[in-house]
């Protein structure tokens, strides 16, 4: 792999971008779920919100044109799209719990064969809370995790989450670098992979069962 | 009604061992005034109730850093390192809730709602100690209601009535917040005549507010 | 007496604005108790909310100042004051629910010795709905009940209610042509008398033992 | 994303048997001109839900007297005889709900709430098959969420986006109905370009909103 961080990072967000739905409300998480928004293809209307208060979260805004007032959910300014609203936090949980989010993007520390998702903690050592994670994963229709599929070497894919849940049996679809994972009856069923990698090498990285799809293409971002 | 204030007398309205709700979303929409005024008196053992903890130079992370608070229940605090560290050095005791179910438990508290029930949390560490409730077959954490003694929220405009209005992404919490405490106190950036808010615009209504004070620029 | 019907209603809905306190939220019912917004003593400072929508009820407008889209919870064309606003059923009722509404003045047709209330349905022959009557009665802090002392002679100050409640334990006081019974510990208490009666035409009208203040004065609107 | 259809490809979307929410409030704020195509189609057996059923030529109240309902679940039925009729008949099941219950209820369906508690109704004939449940030693009322196949609602002013925008007392149900349906149409007094309502001022986001039509005058 050529790939360093930022390019990596960059080649899961273009590749998760790729499963917005035309009309969808989205809600991309801190971090590389943000980068999503980059890469939307031309062709579909999302709309992103940021559960802070908005919908219609665009760009982030010129030094020119800051308006502390405007800021997305991880406190950095952004702009408002025509055609957006501001709301208050409990029409913004409203608008998740009550599955009018259609996809949400997340990170994550670990993820079970079961779906099941950890990312806001590790006892002892980061509690910075869960902020709207644990409503993001258990309202929103689709949830999407975007990461790295190892940290420092090991296993992020496991067959049980060992860290504090998030939420259980929420995750639908898991891009890496390695690959597209479905999470299903199965398990994690692999459905695309990078060609930068065998089969062999993306089960290796992954800690629980990987089942191959019949219909296994290449990664295209 | 004119439900203006000072600075001054607003804080002295808040005392040791109270329990305040801080509008806001990682300082943005906070009132920075109250805050800072409040740092000043020093005033202590007080339980917060807000989104986050801000930073420790900005939002009601100042208060954090000034060791004001005895208790904190908060979705998020990993932008404010001396939160972290006085959680854990027992110095302070933090509660994390679900940022939707910490809104919604502040809007019971405020509207009459002796509890409600969700899925966000099941069979997570936030399960511990809550009910769980059946409904038509589909498990469901309780949530309880929250109130606070006191309420320092933030306006981008207010009026002599207390109607406020909002810009951006400020409302956060705030809107919430004001029906839920038994005074509330809101700092304006802007302090308007009565009339100068249209009644289709309000964002919140003069009578959840009881007095408004004029933000320090 | 020589009180017709509409000068009753509007000695009831006189004694009743002099309870309402400087700097207090107050819903108003439909029918007599909408005449209270008329007496409001002029040093006190009272606002309405109807509970379709609105807080700084107004006066109803003139036929040219009419707009069809702001009215009163019995459907009337009103106005809106200087400093009032508008919000959605929701905020309305949150506002109720919530404690935020100081006092409600509510007709009825039974109160109970206890504070039980029942207005909003005879079974079989009106059934109406009790719109929002139910949320009021529990909700705000105080009820006051303004109506008649009886109904084609009889008693609607009972020992129990016969009818379906609307709440229990709820009243607080109640204001009637002839005078005005807090409802306490005791169970009914004459408090206010009409000159125009004497205390035991006041029982004989009450179906429930009445039990007069010591500090029993006249009654003055 | 425009989201203007015509009011005949609107009413051509229900369909028999659905459960229909109406916004309004004794017919303020109500889709007259959606009601009048209903009217005229004719859909029947629907189930509605509605603050009330307005009068016999205003509001929802046309519909109940061309008996297009086969259930009313509403908080007031009194200022339409016809549905009194229909209920005393056995023509016509009629639910009663508390208003402030009524409204939370929808909001519940709406906002992935499962249930909430309330006093509303405690020790009445409201009571009878709910569940009562004690919190810190209160009793309450729970309370089950609705929903709606369709909502079809009132705005004095839509963008082509959905965006809602209300003047006077017109808000009432219409604002949490639009939450609470697979499908949401909004008729508009007032259709305005995107850009038109400042996101400040926008009382229902868009993306509640399915679609919009123009209103009849």
């Amino acid at each position: 792999m050529a790939m360093d961080k930022q390019q990596t990072q960059e080649f899961i967000a273009k590749r998760v971008a790729r499963e917005l739905q035309h009309g969808e409300l989205v809600n991309l998480g801190i971090g590389l779920p943000t980068l999503v928004a980059n890469y939307v293809p031309e062709d579909r209307n999302v709309t992103f919100q940021s559960e802070n208060g908005m919908v219609g979260v665009g760009p982030a805004p010129d030094e020119s044109n800051h308006d502390a007032h405007i800021s997305n959910a991880g406190g950095m300014p952004v702009t408002i799209l025509t055609g957006g609203a501001f709301f208050d936090s409990a029409t913004s949980f409203g608008l998740i719990r009550g599955g009018h989010v259609a996809t949400t993007v997340l990170g994550a520390l670990q993820v079970a064969q079961n779906g099941d998702i950890a990312n806001y903690m590790i006892p002892g050592k980061m509690v910075p809370g869960m902020g709207g994670a644990m409503d993001l994963t258990s309202g929103a229709k689709r949830v999407i995790v975007a990461m790295e599929h190892t940290v420092k070497g090991n296993p992020k894919l496991l067959k049980e989450c060992t860290l504090p849940l998030t939420a259980v049996k929420a995750v639908k679809l898991i891009v890496t670098e390695m690959g597209v994972i479905e999470v299903n009856e199965k398990g994690f069923e692999l459905i695309e992979i990078n060609p930068e990698y065998t089969v062999e090498e993306v089960q290796a990285a992954t800690d629980a069962p990987l089942h191959i799809s019949p219909n296994l293409i290449d990664m295209v971002v | 009604m004119n439900k203006r204030i000072t600075i001054e007398e607003a804080v002295s309205k808040i005392k040791d061992g109270d329990t305040i709700m801080v509008g806001g979303f990682l300082a943005v929409g906070t009132p920075e005034s109250l805050i800072d005024a409040l740092v000043a008196k020093g005033v202590k053992d007080l339980t917060l109730i807000c989104n986050d903890t801000g930073f420790v130079d900005r939002g009601v992370g100042k208060m954090v850093v000034n060791k004001q608070f005895k208790k904190i229940i908060a979705s998020h605090i990993g932008t404010n390192r001396e939160t972290g560290r006085q959680m854990v050095e027992g110095e302070t005791e933090v509660v994390l809730v679900p940022q939707g179910s910490l809104v919604e438990k502040i809007r019971a508290g405020g509207n009459g709602i002796g509890g409600f029930l969700v899925k966000t949390g099941l069979g997570t560490e936030i399960q511990k100690g809550k009910e769980v409730i059946n409904v038509d077959g589909v498990d469901y954490l309780l949530k309880k209601p929250l109130r606070a003694d006191v309420a320092i929220l933030f306006a981008n405009k207010a009026d002599e009535n207390g109607n406020l209005w909002y810009h951006g992404t400020t409302r956060n919490f705030n809107t919430v917040m004001a029906t839920a405490a038994d005074w509330v106190v809101v700092e304006a950036e802007e302090i308007v005549p009565v009339g100068a808010i249209s009644p289709n615009e309000v964002v919140v209504p003069g009578v959840f507010v009881d007095n408004i004070v004029q933000g320090v620029k």
